[in-house]
């Protein structure tokens, strides 16, 4: 007790230490923004498939691969970066669609886990596609404004974390403007809530679907392609991100979009807080622990739907 | 041939039969290794299915109790002198006493809940082995005493072959008893409907808790055995990827079914050493014919080839 | 395992196919007669490792192609049989048994990562076939197994290297970020037990995961420490050219930073890009051996290596392939002086290697060492404007 | 106007529809009455194209539908209010009116969203509410008016009056037969038969999945045999 009282009050007297404690923690802070934004990303292209389908998409993952290698690919090759990150959407827009018409709709009424094995076949099958019409390297892109860091407070932030930061807002945003303030939005919303009646209004439930394959893909695209120039890409870095999008959509709470994205920036600020406060050894632990402890609290998530029977 | 299949005397002496003649069509001894892998995985596979055909419930950790199975089996004779069949039925019992205490919170989730639970239960299992260097020689694995039951070390593919087979006839038989018990009776009710199993008086989550337990134990058993026959042990065999892989030879294999099961470890075990002729499209291969299967088949393929023969009649 | 024997290669695979379909396994029996030498191989061509595996794979192809052009050895051709693990033990495991069981292999030249090499290794010294190990670590070699050798300098010797060359700088306080993958937790751990014999002072120590992409939590924290006088990655993969643009980014890089050879291969420096500047490695003479002086023995090895691989593989070569070549060598010569596709006898030929000249170094093995190498086969190296230096012995 | 021939339904092995036959002539209120588990709600399912039909023919205004997927049989003029209400739970009422005009592209839905209000004023007071917090009365007007807002030539209500209270299911007929007025055609599944068949102008009744007879609603009304078996004692 004593020993801690006399730490404390060093560490007041310290200014300079309590300086550079800040800005290190400012640097953690920012680097699990930038990570978390990613998986924040990952989690709802989970959400939003799940949102229309009830399917929960493992082959997630592979959209941002596509993203990253596509663009790379098309870049090398002479394209303008802009109009090689449109290629790689519509590319992964195409996957997203044929995935969903040819895997997924025709597995129509099959029980929740036959339709997760086939999202992991898809992956399996859209990693070993890459393997082939790609390569098996590391490839980077050039990062979208320079690499110069910018100094705040003391953390160096690359200019590349703002755009993944602002690339994940405006996608963010422009979902929530589309669920929120559009019929078709709102039909995808009424799809997940209750098929039956979605059909019995008009609504093309089997168009919806697509829909929200062809908009999962592309956000998992715009994910990769914002994040390739910090992190590196290749054909298999896709089971990684599902598995931490897929993380990050439950501890939001699955189905809320919302909660995809707290639920994302939550556990990148875990996993480096982790790294750099407890040990870079068992940081993946320490998140873990983190979303089970979440989970026994509150079981639906932190903002999951609170579920209203589905008769 | 329907009734075949749901007479569980009839699936295990069919299973006798098929273990017994095998060896005679191999021309060497590769695919005795191979067939091992299979009995071996399929033990896991049965276990894993008590879990989730019965009970309904998923889990994407259960690789963690392989490991643990394996790890036991690798640090009992390395660093504590123990035997190798007691390190395998301590690792069975540290494996059924974890599921115990950690299936209880885990199991009131629900769902995709119950499923990144899991996930996360086995991503901590599989770091602390890839971590803790010292006792498990860390993300290089270390090697694994050879099994010595009464001075006789049991090293050949044949022995292995004859072992493995056993272990799965055991498990086999066990699990297809279990309906017959007070257990087993009340998994049917609950895999009917778990509100209508909670009317009648079962104790739902005890009951979830049970067939956690039994699945733990099943896959560690499972995994010491793997780690004897290979002579080691490396981290991958608690891994995301391996959970990944059992539970899709159990839902490939058909839910419930404990022949499923058995088939879906056949699946999956050789597919990839068949589709090596295939070089690098391999993956590509696999991942086909994963959806194919479960687009055309999918309740499994043991259900959907019973179901077939039910509607030739 | 080219093109002229894709009839056969064929006719197995729908044979194998049927055999699965209708008897579950039987029928794959082997293909080939004993006209030919049967080598094997077990690569991670896919996973995390490809970037080991595949250059292996392609050099590994290329040369068996070469030496079969030009005759064979001892007048009969060589049959290369590779299978891709994909990085999983387990998957390696049970390829060693198909190449010892089934294809019937004299020797085996493969196991891209320690993890696949040590859980093949019981299958190999149970059955007493040769394994040339391509894999890093220090135990694969160390205690000495019968028939287990490799080609790779192990992670102990690079640790050294580097040590060496901080306490010419007079450097001894020294942090430490590793991988925790096999490559990078072998090298720690070998980095950890050699350091007090150069003096060297381990003051921070930060571990990231395969698959991480962000390092600026970690390196942060060396930053943070007082008395750091030069930073050690032990690493492969994406993971070093992460820390090493994460070092720049953090304007750290007025400390000196060392990375391992597990990162000699040029798409290093293409992914780190401009961050890379400064960063020293210990690695073969390889990747400098348009510098080397002609005097160099190594020179002519290497300068027509990675021109076949350029020229064949269009990417840059990468050290890794050189082991397989290496290995690859060892054992065409030790068959030849064998003169025999004896498992038996080609073991006890490898291990009487003397003075072979490879991309790695000069090797010289004998029944208690079973790599062959000694520190003189690294070259410290430094990155500068983009491509690999010599440095100037002491400096 | 609508023109079932021979229509065959099952679920798996079980054949709930075998071979129905029925018309409803423009205009008017039709009502189909029958015994729990006779096949009302499959008819209801299979008309609008969300229940798969084994044999038989829907004909609608003269063409063909019954290959024709949900959302074109709604575009024609085909909406169904449910059995059992189907709300969109977690959307606002407002959000669920707006739904029920998805298949239109016309200037009049703000038109109709107010007429429906000035039907139910109760929704037009909880408008900003989830539809998932109604009460089931409230849930019940709210589908009706959602499928009014489909514009139906053809309105399927399937047992609007189910589980509520005598006051509310006075309420909802009451609604129904203010349809006629505005030139709507229905079709209406009732539990309730005698009430049905007061507001409407014919009836059928269907047993294990046939139409055993069908007239006037006011001839059902006195029929003995429908007394008996549907109606009560009186």
């Amino acid at each position: 007790m004593r020993h801690w009282r006399r730490e404390f009050s060093r560490r007041h007297i310290d200014i300079g230490g309590r300086y550079a404690s800040m800005s290190e923690f400012l640097q953690f802070f920012f680097s699990g923004l930038t990570v978390g934004a990613v998986y924040a990303l990952v989690a709802l292209g989970f959400t939003l498939i799940y949102n229309a389908s009830d399917v929960v998409n493992f082959a997630q993952g592979e959209f941002v691969m596509l993203g990253g290698m596509v663009t790379v690919f098309a870049s090398a090759a002479g394209v303008p970066l802009p109009l090689a990150a449109l290629i790689a959407i519509c590319v992964a827009v195409a996957v997203g669609l044929l995935l969903y018409w040819l895997a997924i709709a025709p597995a129509r009424g099959a029980s929740a886990v036959s339709i997760i094995i086939i999202t992991i076949g898809a992956s399996i099958f859209l990693k070993g596609g890459a393997q082939v019409a790609f390569d098996k390297q590391f490839h980077k892109l050039p990062s979208f404004s320079g690499d110069a860091p910018i100094d705040v407070l003391g953390a160096s932030i690359l200019p590349q974390s703002f755009w993944v930061l602002g690339g994940t807002l405006a996608a963010v945003l422009i979902l929530y403007v589309f669920l929120e303030k559009t019929l078709v939005g709102k039909a995808v919303l009424a799809t997940s809530a209750n098929r039956l009646a979605a059909r019995l209004v008009g609504i093309n439930t089997a168009t919806i679907m697509a829909l929200a394959f062809g908009g999962s893909a592309a956000i998992g695209a715009i994910a990769g392609i914002l994040v390739t120039p910090i992190t590196l890409t290749s054909y298999d870095v896709g089971t990684m991100m599902a598995l931490k999008g897929f993380a990050a959509a439950m501890l939001g709470g699955m189905g809320n979009p919302l909660g995809a994205v707290v639920g994302g920036l939550l556990l990148g600020l875990l996993e480096t807080l982790g790294a750099g406060y407890v040990s870079s050894t068992y940081k993946d632990g320490f998140a873990f622990v983190m979303i089970l402890v979440i989970l026994f609290a509150m079981p639906q998530g932190l903002l999951g739907r609170r579920t209203v029977d589905r008769v | 041939m329907t009734t075949l299949l749901n007479n569980r005397y009839a699936i295990l002496a069919a299973l006798a039969v098929v273990i017994a003649v095998l060896p005679f069509t191999f021309p060497s001894n590769y695919y005795l290794r191979v067939a091992s892998l299979v009995w071996v995985s399929a033990f896991a596979a049965i276990g894993l299915n008590v879990l989730m055909g019965k009970a309904g419930q998923v889990s994407l950790g259960h690789a963690a109790f392989f490991g643990i199975g394996a790890y036991s089996a690798a640090i009992g004779p390395a660093h504590l002198g123990l035997p190798s069949w007691a390190s395998l039925a301590i690792g069975a019992c540290i494996s059924g006493l974890l599921a115990y205490f950690v299936g209880r919170p885990i199991l009131r989730l629900k769902g995709h809940y119950l499923a990144i639970a899991t996930l996360g239960f086995g991503v901590l299992i599989a770091l602390v082995i890839t971590t803790e260097s010292r006792w498990t020689g860390g993300p290089d694995g270390m090697p694994v005493a050879k099994l010595t039951v009464f001075g006789w070390r049991i090293g050949t593919a044949y022995a292995w072959y004859w072992l493995s087979a056993a272990f799965l006839l055991v498990g086999a038989w066990i699990a297809l008893n279990l309906d017959d018990t007070p257990t087993g009776r009340a998994f049917l009710a609950l895999h009917d409907s778990e509100v209508a199993a909670r009317v009648v008086g079962i104790d739902v989550a005890a009951l979830k808790l049970r067939a956690f337990v039994i699945a733990a134990v099943y896959a560690s058993i499972a995994g010491s055995l793997l780690a004897m026959m290979n002579g080691f042990v490396n981290p991958d065999l608690a891994g995301f990827q391996h959970s990944v892989e059992l539970v899709t030879m159990v839902v490939l294999g058909g839910l419930g079914s404990i022949v499923g099961s058995i088939v879906g470890a056949a699946v999956l075990v050789v597919l990839p050493q068949a589709l090596t002729v295939f070089q690098e499209y391999e993956n590509l291969m696999l991942g086909f014919i994963i959806i194919v299967s479960m687009v055309f088949m999918r309740d499994g393929i043991v259900p959907m080839i019973s179901k077939l023969i039910a509607r030739a009649r | 395992m080219k093109i002229h024997n894709l009839n056969q290669l064929n006719r197995r695979a729908v044979g194998c196919l049927l055999g699965i379909s209708v008897f579950g396994l039987a029928v794959c029996g082997p293909a080939y007669a004993a006209e030919t030498i049967k080598i094997g191989s077990v690569l991670s061509i896919t996973g995390p490792a490809s970037f080991l595996g595949d250059p292996e794979d392609r050099t590994l192809k290329l040369y068996v192609d070469k030496i079969n052009a030009a005759g064979g050895v001892a007048g009969k051709k060589i049959e290369l049989v590779v299978y891709d693990d994909g990085g999983d033990a387990n998957k390696a495991r049970t390829f060693a048994t198909r190449l010892i069981e089934d294809d019937k292999v004299v020797a085996m030249v493969g196991g891209s990562t320690t993890g696949t090499t040590m859980a093949m290794i019981p299958a190999f010294e149970e059955a007493k076939v040769p394994f040339i190990s391509l894999a890093g670590a220090i135990e694969v070699v160390d205690p000495v197994r019968k028939y287990v050798f490799k080609t790779p300098h192990t992670d102990k010797m690079a640790c050294e290297k580097i040590f060496e060359n901080l306490k010419q700088r007079s450097f001894t306080k020294v942090a430490m970020i590793s991988g925790t993958d096999g490559f990078g937790a072998s090298m720690r751990a070998q980095c950890l037990k050699v350091a007090g014999d150069y003096g060297i002072q381990i003051v921070a120590e930060e571990t990231y995961g395969p698959r991480d992409t962000d390092m600026t939590a970690q390196l942060t924290k060396i930053k943070g420490t007082a008395g750091v006088q030069a930073v050690v990655n032990p690493g492969f993969g994406q993971g070093p050219a992460i820390v090493t643009r994460n070092y720049a980014q953090l304007g750290m890089s007025g400390t000196p930073l060392y990375q391992s050879h597990g990162v000699a291969s040029k798409s290093f420096i293409e992914l780190a890009g401009p961050a890379a500047d400064g960063v020293r490695l210990p690695a073969a003479a390889l990747l400098v051996g348009d510098k080397l002086p002609d005097s160099d023995p190594q020179k002519k090895v290497v300068v027509e290596y990675k021109q076949a691989y350029e020229a064949s593989a269009k990417q840059p070569v990468s050290t890794f392939g050189g082991h397989a070549y290496d290995g690859l060598f060892i054992l065409v010569d030790a068959i030849k002086g064998a003169n025999s596709a004896d498992s038996g006898k080609v073991r006890d030929e490898i291990e009487k290697t003397k003075g072979f000249v490879g991309t790695g170094g000069i090797v010289t093995m004998s029944p208690t060492d079973h790599l062959g190498l000694d520190l003189s086969a690294f070259r410290m190296l430094e990155i500068k404007g983009g491509d690999w230096t010599l440095i100037q012995p002491g400096s | 106007m609508l023109e079932i021939d021979g229509l065959h339904s099952a679920y798996g092995r079980i054949e709930v529809l075998k071979g129905v036959n029925l018309q409803v002539q423009a205009g008017e209120v039709v009502a189909l009455i029958g015994s729990n588990g006779a096949g009302k709600t499959t008819l209801m399912r299979a008309l609008s194209g969300v229940q798969p039909i084994t044999a038989g023919s829907i004909k609608f205004l003269g063409e063909r539908i019954e290959r024709l997927p949900a959302h074109a049989r709604v575009k024609r003029g085909v909406v169904q209010s449910p059995e059992g209400r189907h709300v969109f739970a977690p959307l606002s009422v407002e959000d669920n009116l707006s739904l029920g005009g998805y298949v239109r592209r016309d200037k009049e839905i703000e038109a109709d969203r107010q007429r429906v209000y000035a039907m139910f004023p109760i929704l037009h007071e909880k408008r900003h509410l989830l539809a998932g917090g109604l009460s089931g009365g409230q849930q019940q007007m709210l589908a009706i008016g959602r499928a009014l807002m489909g514009k139906p030539k053809l309105l399927l209500l399937d047992e609007p009056s189910l589980g509520l209270s005598p006051l509310l299911v006075d309420q909802i007929l009451a609604a129904i037969a203010a349809l006629r007025g505005d030139g709507v055609t229905v079709l209406l599944v009732e539990q309730n038969a005698a009430a049905a068949l007061e507001i409407s102008d014919r009836g059928y009744v269907i047993e294990t999945g046939r139409i055993a007879f069908s007239d006037k609603a006011s001839a059902l009304l006195s029929d003995p045999k429908v007394k008996n078996a549907y109606l009560g004692f009186e």
